[in-house]
């Protein structure tokens, strides 16, 4: 019930935006129809921690830890970003980058897109996961491009094109898991159903299911940016407007991150062996040492920070690959708090933009100073997101660390070169900016700090503090993949 | 209300304050007396806690509910920790009261609310590491320390030097932390297996046995981890580019106290967590101790910043407080306790001397930088005539750290060389041999400090003015700033003349880590003698130099002084040679030339003298141009090789990304048929 | 029409199918490829219309029509329309050495008849055969995108390959559920339209289709 | 009967007291029929001493306190190693207070003030002068270690009463180890106390001179501590050697006649050895400044090779 209000929240929302999308106050539409879906899912949460996991709408969609925290993430982050953009938005508009009708595209593909996500996340047919993917894929494509400049079209086209193609993959990979269970599930809808082929799992043909994941982790992966299928999103991060950026990286890797692990945990269920894991493990461990030292050439801040995702979801998927119930729990809580971070950056880094009027690293001076919200979120969000304690991707690093000490003791030397060569590469070029004096052409800015202060303080708390319900979830969560 | 109670609260009291300054960012003024008179309260109970736990050898630990799930964070106060509490303390209560009066030299210049703010968020980091009793408290903790000593660094953050030290350091400290993170896991791995979070405490890393292989894969990690944060050559890079960048009083703080939570480290993990190691183990720690001692005070005496100075003298104390650890080490291995223990107090006692007196020079240096507004020592000098208490008080810690008696820092390096000369015992003849020989080398560092310290302190305040500055605006530093400053003069004396009090506190640290203890104190007038060992073995009293020595003085000085002896003051003499200026004089530079000559081949100099003539002809030459670049070779062989690699490995990587959107469709092309090919 | 009869069709099908997808590879004008675009797409309807017909599954017909609808009339429609107001009809794309492309594009084919080799020991299906087709069908899609550097090509190297996975779909499984065939279908619907409005952005800004001058972001320098 | 420790403790400080300016003077005698000079007589030095302390104090205008406070700091701490080394007998309350090594420091004190008060009146020669004595003072230093590493090694102690003991009340036995100890020893000593070929201690030549230069400001009272601390630290070496390698004849306890015969004995080695280092000074000439660290590597090397045999050999 509550959940099927969620996804129409969204959806009517966005419709709703489609049309007044230019209004003045249509941002607080914005903003009101994202903190709603944000109370649903909270209360689905609170479902979920009264009664456990439990399938709706018939079996249609299915809601067990792993998604609840994540659809809980999701809302929560749109909404911020909402927050966020309302500010931003105003002042692109204010120097007549878009117009009202990208402006009511955008409202409405905002949303759109976050409806997407949440259908990934709840579905329970692996079928659906796929079409919503795609769809927030192409939500978010036009998006990318929404400034029309040049470079902004290419970085739209390499999206969708390399996106399109990755996603088809997948979906052939989808094929022959279908395929698979249908031989034991019999024909029908059914097959395709996460929880009946998770039960089933040891019984399904491991040669295809082989097959299937090479396919799967190929496609989803291009999405959650695994070098070398990454090239899109340095591109589409720093191209479009900040808030997509936001998003995209804090919330649509993740995503697609989940997609790929529901996946690893049937194929591992179905061979026995840990070729999906490794496999993980390898993607995972290229894109942290590609994107680290990728980070030391960066230019543009938000390609910097794009980076700097791809190198967390590479941590990620390492940890997910890695297996084992302490690196799966550093995992999620890697997921969680690198969603949080990372988008709070990127609000401190659009408001930083715009005050200089520029996205180039070297123009931007003095933000300390100039705006200290803005100046000290940048530096505190970097510290985090470099796995300084006490925030909170200390915790899952830490946990993912010591795990591949313990079980592949000869991959943490790598480990440790992609975190330092990546602490050195955010510093390098965070601190000048943060620091100093303020630059001529810097121009005063009324910030939106909430957000960030928001997610700052709810990453510190991860750090010293993780509730209880929420590593009780985790815990069980790591049962259900094991 | 236990000592550990006391402890707690005076953290929570600093972390309070550190949340609450910014409350007071628009009355600075009143800020920096109750934010720094805080700080002092706090590290006055620290001091008390760490006294009573170190006196009464408690061993209380309590759990918080924080942290991770299955995994709260456990602290602990045992005599180890009791005693670098109380180093801390004092160190932190000392500089505490100095910036009351140091910090406000800072007002009208820039807003000081965050050096407030992080200075306290600093201390209680600090504590908290030492005393954290999981690894995940310890971690964040120590990490918390850096966080907050980075941003203190670059407090003056528009000079672009500094920026750069500050992220040299924090660079360095991340790395440092991964690499003891990675101990752990070790440690906690064994402990538990990965499969609960409660291996992380380390209480199961005591309790877990661990493979040789693995508890040296451990121990190594934590030591190059905790020797990146002590600046142990060849980790020590940071180290003399973030001293002189930040303010004084966190300079001091830093050499003081923080350099000795990684030996607080160090001990942790090699004695308390891994308890039995093979001798070599020692060895390479005493091998890099040696190393650093001799390195260090090379390069500081080819300093001519002050602060610069004082940060390589950090190495090379350093160096000899590990020279300690690793003799320890060595004869816990060969199971001589006694002898470990002797060595090992000789290592806290140094720790304790050096937090004492390097705090107190730092807090000169800094004075003194205050009054001149000048770093650089050839533009000082004649500043002992206007700045008499500041001078008196450096010069209490140039002898304490040049290791003259009776002052603390010879006690602790007399310790050191006893315990070199009990080597004898050891069944290794290899080891018989070599020892004397890192003896030696333990006395030229000494001898080289001594050096250094006669150029520190008599370029900067004796002689005549050499820089262009004037030395009449030159007033003497706030009262806040010399009582912070004389009473750390005051503890070394009295660590010096009275040391058998305090190695008798020290001796129950060796008792709790490896069960053995030396006869520090011996027969009648016990407190009078410091034997270790035994009595005639050898015998220090440092009641007995400090009084016969100023008695003689006084007599003397009266015996020449009942006639009242007319003293004239008349110009310098110097041969009767006519027009000196202080121009004339020796500069820094010039003092360290001997040493510089014979000692040359250990660093990178470049000297080159030039004739400037009208009519060129050498002879002719009406003045000369002399140009001298010294240059740590360290930086050249290990860290610059590594950021070329770096940058090298990151334009290869770039090419991966050269713009074709055919070309990526080819990778996740290429991608996919390999996998099939090979996993399919 | 005897059992042998339709599995004889789909085969020739499957083998017409690969042929048309061989022809995408080769073909240099753009008009010619639509045609075979179009082509492609009317036999994987039509053999799906057979499939369906003789497994009586019978929502592949609607699937079938959903093919004929959209891949033969709707999205050549729209390319066709798109290249005429584009002016683009003239356009011949040079493309990379094209006997290579045709050895690759064999051993492609090689190569994913022996890796749906055990998926056929599995299957019980009569359309088992085919699997290795559409998987080379894909496979030849991704290789028209890689070699191709007009945006027009690219998209129906795209489609063709989406062509591909609907043909695995019902050669393996006689069709994925309903549900999952109609979001493909609307997907490909919006794909539709967001390359139609790229085209005429790219077209505006770059005046030409050739995404070789789209290389501004990248890290080489 | 036996004299009570403190007062053979005070005895002794005051022979060491009267007798150093006559060794000076002794040597310079020994010196001078060895170049065929006519010597001033073995008085000469009191008769200095007596005419500086009559002599007022001319301090240069920018001298600090600590100018002032050095010489006697220098006399203070050298009396006290007067107390602590056993010089007739080794019945003493202070001998323990400090053991080889803090004595050894003990002499760096005197070092290192003197350093200071030479750079105190920022002359050119006063900073040359305490920068050559400090390099000298640092590489003399390790050599100094092991040599007494080595010395100590024999007796298992490094308090110099117990060496004593040992040597003199053991049976005697000849240690290769010593031996090369003694040449380590005899050639710090000579850099310790800036004889030649380190230091000249009667030569105003600028470039020549170190322990001079620092004192060249030096005048009245304050130089006559200075000089009188110099003679007695020359002694004070020359006592260490005695009792480091030759105790024999140092009294055990407080008798009277014992002690008597320590004085005596004390007398003929110090004798004995003023004429040694004549000999080796006449013997030597002065070198660069830049050759003093091969001569105490030499040095140093010696002391090595002493404790290798000593752990070799014995």
């Amino acid at each position: 019930m509550t959940l099927t209000l969620l996804l129409w929240i969204s959806v009517l929302v966005a419709a709703a935006l489609a049309f007044i999308g230019d209004w003045r106050y249509a941002p607080e539409v914005n903003i009101a129809g994202s903190a709603l879906t944000f109370a649903v899912s909270l209360a689905l949460a609170l479902q979920v921690y009264q009664t456990g996991a439990f399938l709706a709408a018939g079996d249609f969609f299915f809601v067990d830890p792993f998604n609840v925290y994540l659809v809980v993430l999701t809302t929560f982050v749109s909404t911020t970003t909402a927050v966020f953009s309302r500010r931003y938005m105003r002042v692109e508009r204010d120097h007549g980058r878009i117009g009202p009708i990208r402006m009511r595209f955008y409202h409405a593909m905002f949303q759109l897109f976050i409806f997407a996500m949440l259908m990934a996340l709840l579905t329970n047919n692996l079928g659906v996961l796929w079409i919503s993917m795609e769809l927030a894929t192409l939500a978010t494509v036009l998006l990318v491009s929404l400034y029309r400049t040049p470079t902004a079209i290419e970085a739209a086209w390499k999206y969708f094109i390399l996106c399109g193609v990755g996603i088809a993959q997948a979906l052939f990979g989808t094929v022959l898991l279908y395929f698979a269970a249908e031989r034991v599930l019999g024909e029908g809808g059914n097959a395709l159903l996460w929880t009946n082929l998770n039960q089933v799992s040891g019984q399904l043909e491991p040669t295809v299911l082989r097959l299937a994941f090479v396919f799967l982790m190929v496609g989803y992966g291009t999405k959650v940016g695994l070098v070398p299928m990454h090239n899109w999103l340095p591109d589409a991060h720093s191209e479009g407007p900040t808030p997509i950026s936001a998003v995209l990286s804090g919330l649509l890797l993740n995503v697609a991150l989940y997609a790929l692990v529901r996946c690893k945990a049937l194929v591992d269920g179905s061979t026995g062996t840990h070729m999906a894991g490794n496999m993980m493990i390898g993607f995972g461990l290229l894109s942290l040492l590609v994107a680290s030292f990728s980070m030391l050439r960066q230019k543009d801040i938000k390609r910097l920070f794009a980076y700097s995702s791809i190198e967390h979801m590479g941590i990620a998927t390492f940890a997910f690959g890695l297996g084992g119930p302490i690196a799966t729990f550093g995992g999620m809580l890697h997921m969680l708090v690198h969603s949080l971070t990372k988008s709070a950056v990127f609000f401190s880094v659009g408001h930083a933009s715009q005050m200089h009027g520029t996205q180039e690293m070297a123009r931007i001076r003095g933000l300390i100073r100039g705006n200290p919200a803005v100046g000290w979120g940048l530096l505190l969000g970097v510290m985090a997101l470099a796995g300084m304690p006490p925030f909170g991707l200390f915790a899952s690093e830490f946990l993912i660390l010591t795990a591949t000490m313990k079980q592949m003791p000869l991959l943490t030397p790598l480990l440790l070169i992609g975190l330092a060569v990546a602490f050195a590469g955010l510093f390098r070029r965070v601190q000048p900016m943060a620091a100093g004096h303020i630059p001529p052409w810097q121009k005063p800015l009324a910030a939106a700090n909430l957000p960030v202060a928001l997610h700052m303080v709810l990453v510190l708390l991860l750090g010293i503090y993780l509730p209880g319900f929420l590593a009780t979830w985790f815990q069980v969560a790591v049962g259900l993949l094991k | 209300m236990t000592a550990l109670d006391i402890t707690g609260f005076s953290i929570l009291l600093l972390l309070g304050g550190a949340i609450a300054c910014p409350l007071l960012a628009r009355r600075e003024r009143l800020l920096i007396p109750v934010a720094f008179t805080l700080a002092a309260l706090a590290s006055g109970g620290v001091i008390l806690s760490g006294f009573l736990t170190l006196s009464q050898g408690l061993n209380s630990a309590a759990t918080i509910p924080l942290g991770l799930p299955g995994l709260p964070f456990n602290v602990r106060l045992d005599p180890l920790a009791g005693f670098f509490l109380v180093v801390i303390g004092l160190v932190s209560l000392f500089v505490s009261i100095y910036s009351i009066g140091y910090v406000r030299g800072y007002l009208g210049q820039r807003p000081v609310t965050p050096l407030v703010a992080f200075y306290l968020l600093f201390l209680a980091g600090m504590l908290l590491v030492i005393v954290a009793d999981d690894a995940y408290l310890f971690l964040v903790a120590w990490e918390l320390m850096a966080a907050a000593s980075y941003f203190l660094v670059m407090f003056e953050d528009e000079r672009a030097e500094n920026r750069r030290a500050a992220f040299l350091y924090l660079l360095v400290a991340h790395v440092g932390a991964l690499a003891i993170l990675l101990a752990f896991g070790v440690m906690a791995g064994v402990a538990t297996g990965y499969e609960r979070f409660d291996g992380y405490t380390f209480d199961a890393m005591r309790g877990a046995h661990l493979s040789p292989g693995w508890s040296t894969a451990a121990f190594f990690l934590a030591f190059f981890g905790f020797a990146a944060k002590a600046g142990v050559i060849p980790l020590h890079v940071w180290l003399p580019e973030a001293h002189p960048a930040a303010p004084s009083n966190v300079s001091a703080l830093m050499s003081g106290a923080m350099l000795k939570t990684s030996i607080y480290g160090m001990i942790r993990v090699g004695f308390d967590l891994l308890g039995e190691f093979p001798w070599w183990w020692g060895g390479i720690v005493l091998i890099f101790g040696l190393l650093s001692a001799v390195l260090g005070v090379l390069y500081a005496l080819m300093q001519h910043d002050l602060k610069r100075l004082l940060a390589y003298h950090s190495v090379e104390n350093i160096g000899i407080i590990l020279i300690g650890l690793g003799l320890s080490m060595i004869f816990t291995s060969f199971h001589f306790p006694a002898l470990a223990a002797l060595a090992l107090v000789a290592a806290l006692y140094h720790t304790l001397n050096h937090a004492l007196f390097k705090g107190l020079l730092f807090m000169g240096a800094g004075a003194v930088i205050q009054a001149t507004g000048e770093r650089n020592m050839e533009e000082m000098g004649g500043l002992i005539h206007p700045l008499p208490w500041t001078s008196a008080l450096f010069l209490v810690g140039c002898v304490s750290i040049s290791g003259l008696p009776p002052f603390n820092g010879f006690v602790s390096e007399w310790l050191t060389f006893q315990a070199f000369l009990l080597s004898p015992a050891l069944p290794q003849p290899l080891l018989r041999l070599l020892f004397p020989l890192g003896a030696a080398l333990l006395a030229l560092t000494g001898a080289l400090a001594a050096t250094c310290f006669v150029k520190a302190f008599g370029v900067t305040f004796l002689g005549a003015q050499r820089g262009h500055r004037k030395v009449e605006h030159v007033r003497e530093v706030g009262p806040a700033m010399r009582l912070g400053m004389t009473l750390a003069a005051v503890s070394c004396l009295a660590l010096g003349v009275l040391p058998t009090y305090a190695v008798g506190l020290l001796d129950r640290i060796p008792r709790q880590l490896m069960g053995g203890h030396i006869g520090a104190v011996a027969g009648r007038f016990g407190w009078l003698w410091l034997t270790p060992a035994s009595a005639e073995r050898a015998s220090y009293s440092g009641p007995l130099v400090f009084c016969v020595i100023s008695a003689v003085v006084a007599v003397t000085y009266l015996l020449l002084h009942v006639r009242g002896a007319s003293i004239r003051r008349a110009p310098l003499w110097d041969c009767g040679f006519e027009k000196i200026t202080p121009r004339m004089q020796y500069t820094a530079t010039a003092f360290a030339m001997p040493i510089r000559r014979v000692l040359g081949f250990l660093f990178d100099i470049r000297e080159q003298v030039e004739l400037i003539s009208p009519v060129n002809h050498p002879v002719m030459a009406d003045h000369i141009r002399y140009r001298l670049r010294i240059r740590d070779r360290i930086w050249g062989w290990l860290y610059a090789p590594q950021a070329k690699a770096a940058f090298w490995i990151a334009r290869q990587v770039g090419r991966l990304q050269q713009g074709r959107i055919q070309i990526y469709l080819l990778y996740s092309f290429v991608t996919l048929i390999v996998l099939l090919a090979f996993l399919g | 029409m005897s059992h042998s009869l339709v599995v004889q069709l789909n085969l020739l099908l499957a083998a017409l199918i690969l042929l048309s997808s061989f022809a995408l590879l080769m073909q240099r004008r753009m008009f010619a490829i639509l045609h075979i675009f179009a082509w492609q797409g009317f036999f994987l309807g039509v053999s799906t219309a057979i499939i369906g017909y003789a497994s009586g599954v019978h929502h592949l017909y609607l699937s079938a029509l959903l093919t004929l609808a959209m891949k033969v009339l709707l999205l050549p429609y729209i390319l066709y329309k798109l290249i005429l107001k584009l002016k683009i009809r003239r356009e011949i794309e040079n493309m990379v050495n094209v006997p290579a492309t045709m050895m690759i594009g064999i051993a492609l084919v090689i190569f994913s008849y022996h890796l749906t080799e055990p998926i056929r020991q599995l299957s019980v299906l009569m359309t088992r055969a085919t699997l290795a087709v559409a998987l080379a069908t894909v496979m030849l899609g991704m290789l028209m995108m890689v070699t191709r550097s007009h945006a027009v090509s690219q998209i129906i190297g795209f489609l063709a390959m989406e062509n591909g996975l609907f043909f695995a779909a019902t050669s393996a499984t006689y069709g994925m559920p309903m549900v999952v065939e109609l979001g493909v279908a609307l997907d490909l619907l919006i794909v539709a339209f967001i390359f139609g409005i790229f085209f005429f952005h790219i077209n505006t800004t770059f005046d030409s289709l050739d995404v070789d001058q789209m290389a501004k972001l990248k890290e080489t320098d | 009967m036996s004299l009570h420790p403190l007062f053979i403790e005070l005895l002794q400080v005051a022979l060491l007291i009267a007798l150093a300016p006559a060794f000076a003077g002794w040597v310079k005698i020994v010196k001078c029929r060895l170049q065929g000079r006519t010597s001033p007589g073995i008085l000469q030095p009191y008769r200095d001493i007596r005419r500086l302390f009559i002599k007022d104090v001319v301090l240069a205008q920018n001298a600090s306190w600590i100018f002032r406070f050095t010489p006697y700091l220098i006399f203070g701490v050298t009396v006290l190693a007067g107390g602590i080394i056993p010089l007739i007998s080794t019945d003493l309350p202070l001998a323990d207070t400090a053991d080889i090594i803090a004595l050894v420091m003990l002499f760096v004190i005197i070092r290192f003030f003197t350093a200071l008060a030479g750079m105190d009146i920022g002359t050119a020669f006063g900073g040359m002068g305490s920068s050559r004595e400090m390099m000298v003072s640092a590489l003399a230093e390790p050599a100094m270690l092991m040599a007494v590493f080595t010395v100590s090694l024999a007796s298992s102690s490094t308090s110099l009463t117990r060496m004593v003991v040992v040597m003199s009340q053991g049976e005697f036995v000849i240690r290769p180890s010593l031996a090369f100890a003694l040449m380590a020893f005899i050639l710090v000593a000579l850099a310790e106390t800036g004889r030649i070929p380190v230091d000249n201690p009667d030569t105003h030549l600028e470039l020549t001179m170190i322990h001079e230069a620092m004192i060249l400001e030096y005048s009245g009272q304050h130089l006559a501590l200075m000089e009188w601390a110099g003679m007695m630290k020359l002694t004070l070496f020359f006592a260490l050697g005695i009792a480091a390698f030759v105790p024999w004849g140092i009294a055990a306890g407080g008798q009277p006649l014992a002690l008597l015969m320590g004085a005596v004995l004390l007398i003929l080695k110090l004798l004995l050895g003023g004429v040694i280092m004549v000999l080796i000074e006449t013997g030597l000439a002065k070198m660069r400044i830049f050759r003093v660290p091969e001569y105490l590597g030499s040095a140093f090397l010696l002391a090595t090779l002493g404790m290798i045999a000593f752990f070799i050999l014995e």
